[in-house]
């Protein structure tokens, strides 16, 4: 049996990751991967849950985050196509008009 | 289930009207006129018809007081005001007054305001005041019934500003709200005073409290006391006594019907109504008491010398009303409650029939006020002038008719008061010939003598049926109304008191039967002082006479005692003053504008510094998200963080 | 020895099915392209492959030998590791994808280890099933993108497009079988289109129909078949994705192509046809010797055919496999036992085999849809269908339900 | 150590090098291949724990859908390799200092945490939860349900507001 610490440990190792890659790469693309990378390890620390518990709930709750991601990625890559199509670049640090 | 629908849902009575307000009010803004005042109507009438079911039920109930809690409306701690509607015999005179006459005068308006702009606008005002009115009338606690006083006073406002295009209306409706806003400030007191007294201002448990207290003796100011005069503040802002009588003559700038309906039928009469609903309270406060009938008294009079000289017909009608109003205070004053009720009945009638008169007087005329251009109108319009005259024969308390009785019961009480009777008696009989002289003078001003204005541009008609069918009906009633109370030794009884007795008690106790020849001889006085009016009145204008140049005392009567132009200056223009010179140019411009200017210069100068960190790249951005984040996570996990970190340093 | 087999049973029977699958999976795609190329030339008047051994039989040998010693050139600068990680994720996924079909009811125990018939049996086959497939697309994207070529380039994106286009389809048009067996398990599927035993009236095809047309059409898009072979179409862009790949890597596609069109004929099989049941009612006893009638007759006839054929080779191998054939139909009458074993993976062969067939027909017939067409197809039509498809279905459970 | 804690180990180690290999890749194309095996990843981990449906939505959705439209529009733009700019230097240094301290933070507190190590092993409980989940998603969780179905709509008509040119 594995302990449920191990899987809440590599979820927050996968987090953290993820955070890493959010800060670090700046392909949008790559950026958006990374967000879902730290939706994905949310996912297993509910799932883990959700079994250490025997309660379902967690479970529901993952398949909801699963369509949430959907429905962002379908808008989050109509808005990169976009900037990518007016901007001529992926790279976020071109994309810098964000301020005052 | 019962056998009495209407009283179980009481509440129907005063929902029709607002229906029909709320109705005309939204929907009605594009609507033919006919529609307009037939759904106005509607309403009016059903609620009338559902009142005499009302009324029928109670009797057929044997006069039991009906009583009925239908919802909480607010409730903190101990202090509990619901929506109780209650039926009693004071509440039935009111209920069918106001129903009864307020349908005629809609009737009535129909006619007078075909021509109107904003038609619906006035049958939803119209509507919407009978259904504060009501309110008041059928509330069962102070709470409820404030919420009928400040609606009629709302109402009012609306209807005295009904034509806003003129700046006169407009005034005259804002003094008439501010000038009752002083009386209402009273009347709240008085009920604040009365709940940290009583516990409960629910008329029936106020008063089983109030009822087996010692009466305070005369001169002495204890707690009911006090509140009895506060109750009377409000009184005299509502039913324009003095010193707050100013607001009514100016509210003559409403439509005719408005006048008749609010400011001499019913709104004016709810300071009446609301002394005599408490008149146990009053009973123990003979100070209060004394004090309300020398107002009124005083009242009476002062008007009726002011009306003596005015020159506008409403304006005369107007002063009389307020004296009227005196009239019945006095009654209230010297314990004739139910005689001061009777004569706000009666007075309803004939006061009503006699605005409604004028008003058709003045349809006659073409919107013509003035007496000064009126005259032989007799021939002219027959039936309104059939109709005023009766309704002056009524007011000027000859015999047989309405205000004999009525007013006569309140002289006759005001004589046997044991506190100065003889004086109050005195002005009030004074005050009765004075009513007698100045109605008898709008009559031959207005129909007798030559026509003082060019037949060419005014053209005189008669108005139409809607409008003179209600003036008959109630000439009818101003003439019989009286008969309802037959003193006894006119061979009758007087069943209005024995009506209200069980409410009010029988204030005519005092009359014993020894004071039967005195009473004869008092009312024999008071015919004596009517004629005494009149013929003064005929010697002075049955010749037609020019409006002389008005001198010495009749100026000083003319500008009614400068009154206005006293509080102006006592109490207006410092107010102004100190609007302008503090409120506005020191706290406003000062504390509040600099406040916020302030917060918002400051916002500004915060932003500039922190915008810094702007730089408008999407991975600083991300690390400021993480930063936040980092934030919050310790936050929320600080139990159990702190373990983790200090922990592993011991 | 024993204990240990005993003791290690789980980990080595599933080896052991793996690994004869997958020979018999690989024997019967190479035997596939022979009988597509013989169909389709018999439906063009042409004789099709008839040189390497009697009938061509042996002309897959031949193309297996020649695509493991072609040589395998690789296209300037592409992205080495997508490059050759494209076909293997394809086969891959294709041979996975058969591990959780049941071939038969039978249920046997090794070692003490009781499995069954076919690899897994797992209680969520057709989820998984469609996972596997989901996952298909990479092979064709990312060979399409690695081999840096713009026809290959063009094929891969479009093949993703389609994929994920009839991916929805695919799945929704079976949701109307789910709802009726309310289980994921294709064993249970089956067992509960077994019935009360009177054979093909119970079968989910019958309330199924719209159901089955559109998981038949969405199936041959996502096999990337005539007619919805865009990305390979020869006519546009040369080879479509697989342009740049030659010798074993090109193998690898075409073998995982046909193994799954063998996986959509299970599919579809199990989920409308009944799986390994017999059409006939459980009453008809006789009907169980179907096999021996079918196989003896035409085992006789290829001995027939072989005696007098062309050359000495088919003259000697013909008659030997045709013996082999009717020896067979005769044991199967003579030892009943193998008949009633052999009953449900005959009728199971006999239905995909049937599916394949008309695979191939339909490739001998059907023109290619243009790119609009095919996507307008499947948003616009295909997809509201199948919808509609999951409503009635539900519709109707309900009402009998109640 | 039983065989499911050496499988947990062997996935959990493919998830987190493929997650490593995600950030040090510099075409977008082999972060997403990463990606989607520490999606398979954790879709195995999922059937470890027995929570099969998620496991097979995880493969349907994320590897079938999401990650496709990654790549497609990946291939679409024909993004290059990524140029390393850093004029963000609060990122160049601030970043690194920062994911690590929430991350520790995170690991730090679920290992000091007295409920998460009281918590039982999370093992196969029912192996038919997709009942169970289908039931839950219908009776108690059925507004969030409709509500996501919605905001999928609301996603369908953003995404093609966005992606048709305007003209």
């Amino acid at each position: 049996m594995v302990p449920t610490n191990y899987y809440l440990m590599l979820s927050a190792v996968l987090f953290g990751l993820g955070i890493v890659a959010f800060v670090f790469k700046r392909d949008i693309i790559t950026i958006f991967m990374a967000i879902e990378l730290m939706l994905n390890a949310v996912n297993l620390a509910f799932v883990a849950f959700s079994q250490a518990l025997g309660k379902p709930d967690g479970e529901v709750f993952v398949l909801f985050v699963i369509i949430v991601a959907a429905a962002e990625a379908a808008v989050g890559l109509g808005i990169i196509i976009l900037t990518a199509r007016n901007r001529r670049s992926l790279n976020v640090e071109n994309v810098n008009l964000l301020k005052l | 289930m019962s056998t009495t629908p209407i009283l179980e849902y009481l509440w129907i009575i005063p929902l029709l009207p607002l229906l029909g307000s709320a109705i005309n009010g939204l929907l009605g803004w594009k609507w033919p006129n006919k529609l307009v005042h037939s759904v106005a109507l509607g309403a009016t009438g059903l609620s009338f018809a559902c009142a005499l079911e009302a009324v029928r039920e109670f009797f057929a109930n044997g006069q039991q007081p009906f009583r009925k809690e239908f919802f909480d409306w607010i409730v903190a701690g101990n202090f509990r005001a619901g929506f109780d509607l209650q039926l009693d015999q004071l509440t039935v005179v009111m209920l069918l007054v106001v129903t009864g006459v307020g349908f005629l005068i809609h009737i009535y308006s129909t006619g007078y305001m075909a021509h109107e702009e904003g038609y619906f606008r006035f049958f939803s005002y119209l509507n919407l005041f009978m259904f504060f009115m009501l309110i008041l009338v059928l509330a069962a606690n102070y709470v409820l019934l404030f919420v009928g006083w400040e609606g009629v006073g709302l109402c009012s406002y609306l209807l005295i500003g009904f034509y806003f295009l003129r700046k006169s209306a407009s005034n005259a409706g804002n003094k008439a709200f501010i000038v009752n806003r002083i009386g209402d400030f009273g009347f709240m007191l008085g009920m604040f005073l009365l709940f940290r007294t009583f516990h409960t201002l629910d008329f029936n448990a106020l008063f089983a409290q109030a009822g087996p207290l010692p009466s305070e003796a005369m001169g002495q100011f204890g707690t009911l006391t006090i509140a009895c005069i506060l109750l009377f503040v409000g009184a005299t802002g509502k039913s324009a006594q003095l010193p707050l009588y100013v607001w009514l003559p100016d509210a003559m700038e409403g439509p005719t019907p408005v006048s008749a309906l609010i400011h001499a039928a019913t709104m004016v009469t709810a300071g009446v109504y609301m002394v005599a609903r408490s008149h146990v309270l009053f009973m123990h406060a003979p100070t209060a008491m004394y004090i309300v009938a020398i107002v009124g008294c005083a009242t009476a009079f002062f008007a009726a010398t002011i009306g003596l000289v005015q020159s506008d017909i409403k304006k005369v009608l107007a002063y009389s009303t307020v004296s009227q109003l005196g009239y019945m205070f006095l009654g209230c004053g010297v314990g004739a409650f139910s005689a001061g009720i009777f004569h706000l009945m009666t007075h309803a009638f004939f006061k009503a029939l006699l605005f409604l008169a004028a008003g058709s007087v003045i349809h006659a005329m073409g919107g013509e006020q003035d007496m000064w251009k009126m005259g032989g109108l007799a021939s002219k319009i027959k039936v309104t002038f059939w109709c005023m005259l009766f309704a002056t024969i009524a007011i000027a308390g000859f015999f047989p008719f309405a205000a004999f009785f009525s007013k006569d019961a309140i002289l006759f009480a005001a004589f046997n008061a044991e506190q100065s009777g003889k004086v109050l008696y005195a002005v009030g009989l004074l005050a009765a010939i004075l009513t007698s002289f100045y109605m008898f003078r709008l009559i031959w001003l207005t129909f007798f003598g030559k026509s003082r204005f060019d037949e060419h541009h005014v053209h005189v008609h008669e108005s139409p049926l809607n409008m003179t069918i209600p003036l008959m009906i109630l000439a009818f009633l101003s003439l019989t109304g009286g008969w309802f109370a037959l003193p006894a030794l006119w061979g009758g009884k007087n069943y209005f008191a024995d009506f209200l007795s069980p409410i009010l008690g029988s204030g005519e106790a005092a009359a014993g039967e020894a004071a039967h020849s005195l009473e004869i001889n008092l009312s024999i006085v008071a015919v004596v002082a009517a004629l005494a009016g009149l013929i003064v009145a005929w010697r002075m204008y049955r010749k037609d006479v020019k409006q002389g140049p008005s001198t010495g005392l009749h100026k000083l009567l003319y500008n009614k005692y400068y009154v206005d132009e006293l509080y102006n200056a006592a109490v207006v223009s410092p107010l102004m003053w100190l609007s302008r010179n503090v409120l506005w140019k020191l706290v406003d411009v000062g504390v509040i504008d600099g406040t916020v200017n302030g917060i918002a210069h400051g916002t500004s100068a915060v932003g500039d510094t922190v915008r810094q960190t702007q730089s408008g790249n999407t991975r600083s951005y991300a690390v400021w998200v993480l930063v936040g984040a980092l934030v919050v996570f310790v936050i929320i996990f600080w139990p159990v963080l702190k373990p983790t970190l200090f922990g592993a340093v011991r | 020895m024993n204990e240990f087999l005993t003791h290690y049973a789980y980990l080595i029977v599933p080896i052991v099915k793996i690994a004869i699958l997958v020979f018999i999976i690989l024997t019967v795609d190479a035997y596939l392209t022979w009988i597509e190329r013989k169909v389709i030339a018999h439906l063009q008047a042409r004789w099709g492959p008839h040189r390497v051994g009697p009938h061509g039989l042996l002309q897959p040998l031949a193309d297996g030998v020649k695509f493991i010693f072609k040589e395998d050139p690789m296209p300037a600068n592409v992205d080495k590791a997508a490059y050759f990680l494209a076909p293997f994720i394809t086969l891959m996924l294709a041979l996975t994808s058969l591990a959780v079909i049941p071939f038969a009811p039978q249920h046997f125990t090794v070692f003490g280890y009781e499995t069954g018939i076919g690899i897994a049996d797992v209680n969520i086959s057709l989820l998984v099933l469609f996972a596997i497939t989901a996952l298909g697309v990479y092979g064709v994207a990312l060979a399409g993108w690695a081999s840096n070529n713009k026809y290959s380039l063009l094929g891969g994106l479009r093949s993703s497009a389609q994929m994920i286009s009839y991916e929805l389809a695919l799945t929704l048009s079976v949701v109307g079988v789910l709802l009726i067996a309310g289980d994921f398990s294709l064993r249970k599927i089956v067992d509960q289109q077994a019935g009360s035993g009177h054979g093909l009236i119970s079968w989910n095809i019958f309330p199924q129909i719209i159901g089955f047309v559109c998981f038949f059409i969405a199936a041959i898009a996502e096999t990337n078949r005539v007619p919805f072979d865009l990305p390979e179409a020869e006519s546009e862009l040369v080879a479509g994705f697989h342009t740049e790949y030659a010798s074993m890597k090109f193998a690898m596609f075409f073998i995982a192509e046909y193994t799954s069109m063998i996986t959509i004929s299970c599919l579809a099989t199990i989920m409308f046809f009944g799986g390994w049941l017999s059409p006939f009612p459980a009453s008809w006893t006789f009907t169980q010797y179907l096999p021996s009638v079918l196989l003896i007759p035409f085992g006789l006839w290829v001995i027939f055919d072989g005696i007098r054929y062309e050359n000495m080779f088919g003259r000697m191998l013909l008659p030997v496999v045709g013996g082999a054939l009717t020896a067979i139909g005769v044991a199967l009458v003579i030892f009943p036992v193998f008949n009633d074993a052999i009953q449900g993976i005959f009728w199971f062969l006999t239905k995909v085999f049937a599916f394949l067939f008309v695979y191939i027909w339909m490739r001998g017939t059907l023109p290619r849809f243009r790119y609009d067409q095919l996507m307008s197809f499947g948003w616009k039509f295909l997809l509201p269908v199948s919808i509609a498809n999951v409503i009635l279905t539900s519709v109707v459970i309900l009402w009998r339900m109640h | 150590m039983s065989a499911q804690v050496i499988i947990f180990f062997v996935l959990a180690a493919l998830a987190v090098l493929a997650a490593i290999n995600l950030i040090v890749q510099r075409h977008p194309i082999h972060s997403a291949l990463s990606l989607i095996v520490v999606m398979v990843a954790l879709a195995g981990l999922y059937l470890l724990m027995g929570a099969e449906f998620v496991a097979a939505v995880q493969i349907i959705v994320y590897g079938g859908a999401i990650m496709v439209l990654f790549i497609f529009v990946i291939m679409l733009l024909n993004a290059g390799e990524e140029e390393r700019t850093n004029f963000s230097k609060l990122a160049l240094y601030g970043g690194i200092p920062l994911a690590v301290a929430v991350t520790g933070l995170i690991a730090a507190s679920i290992v000091n945490s007295s409920t998460a190590t009281a918590l039982p092993p999370a093992q196969p409980v029912t192996l038919t939860s997709t009942r169970t989940l289908s039931h839950l998603l219908f009776t108690e969780f059925v507004y969030p349900f409709e509500l996501t179905s919605f905001l999928i709509l609301v996603a369908i008509l953003g995404a093609i507001v966005l992606a048709q040119r305007e003209n």
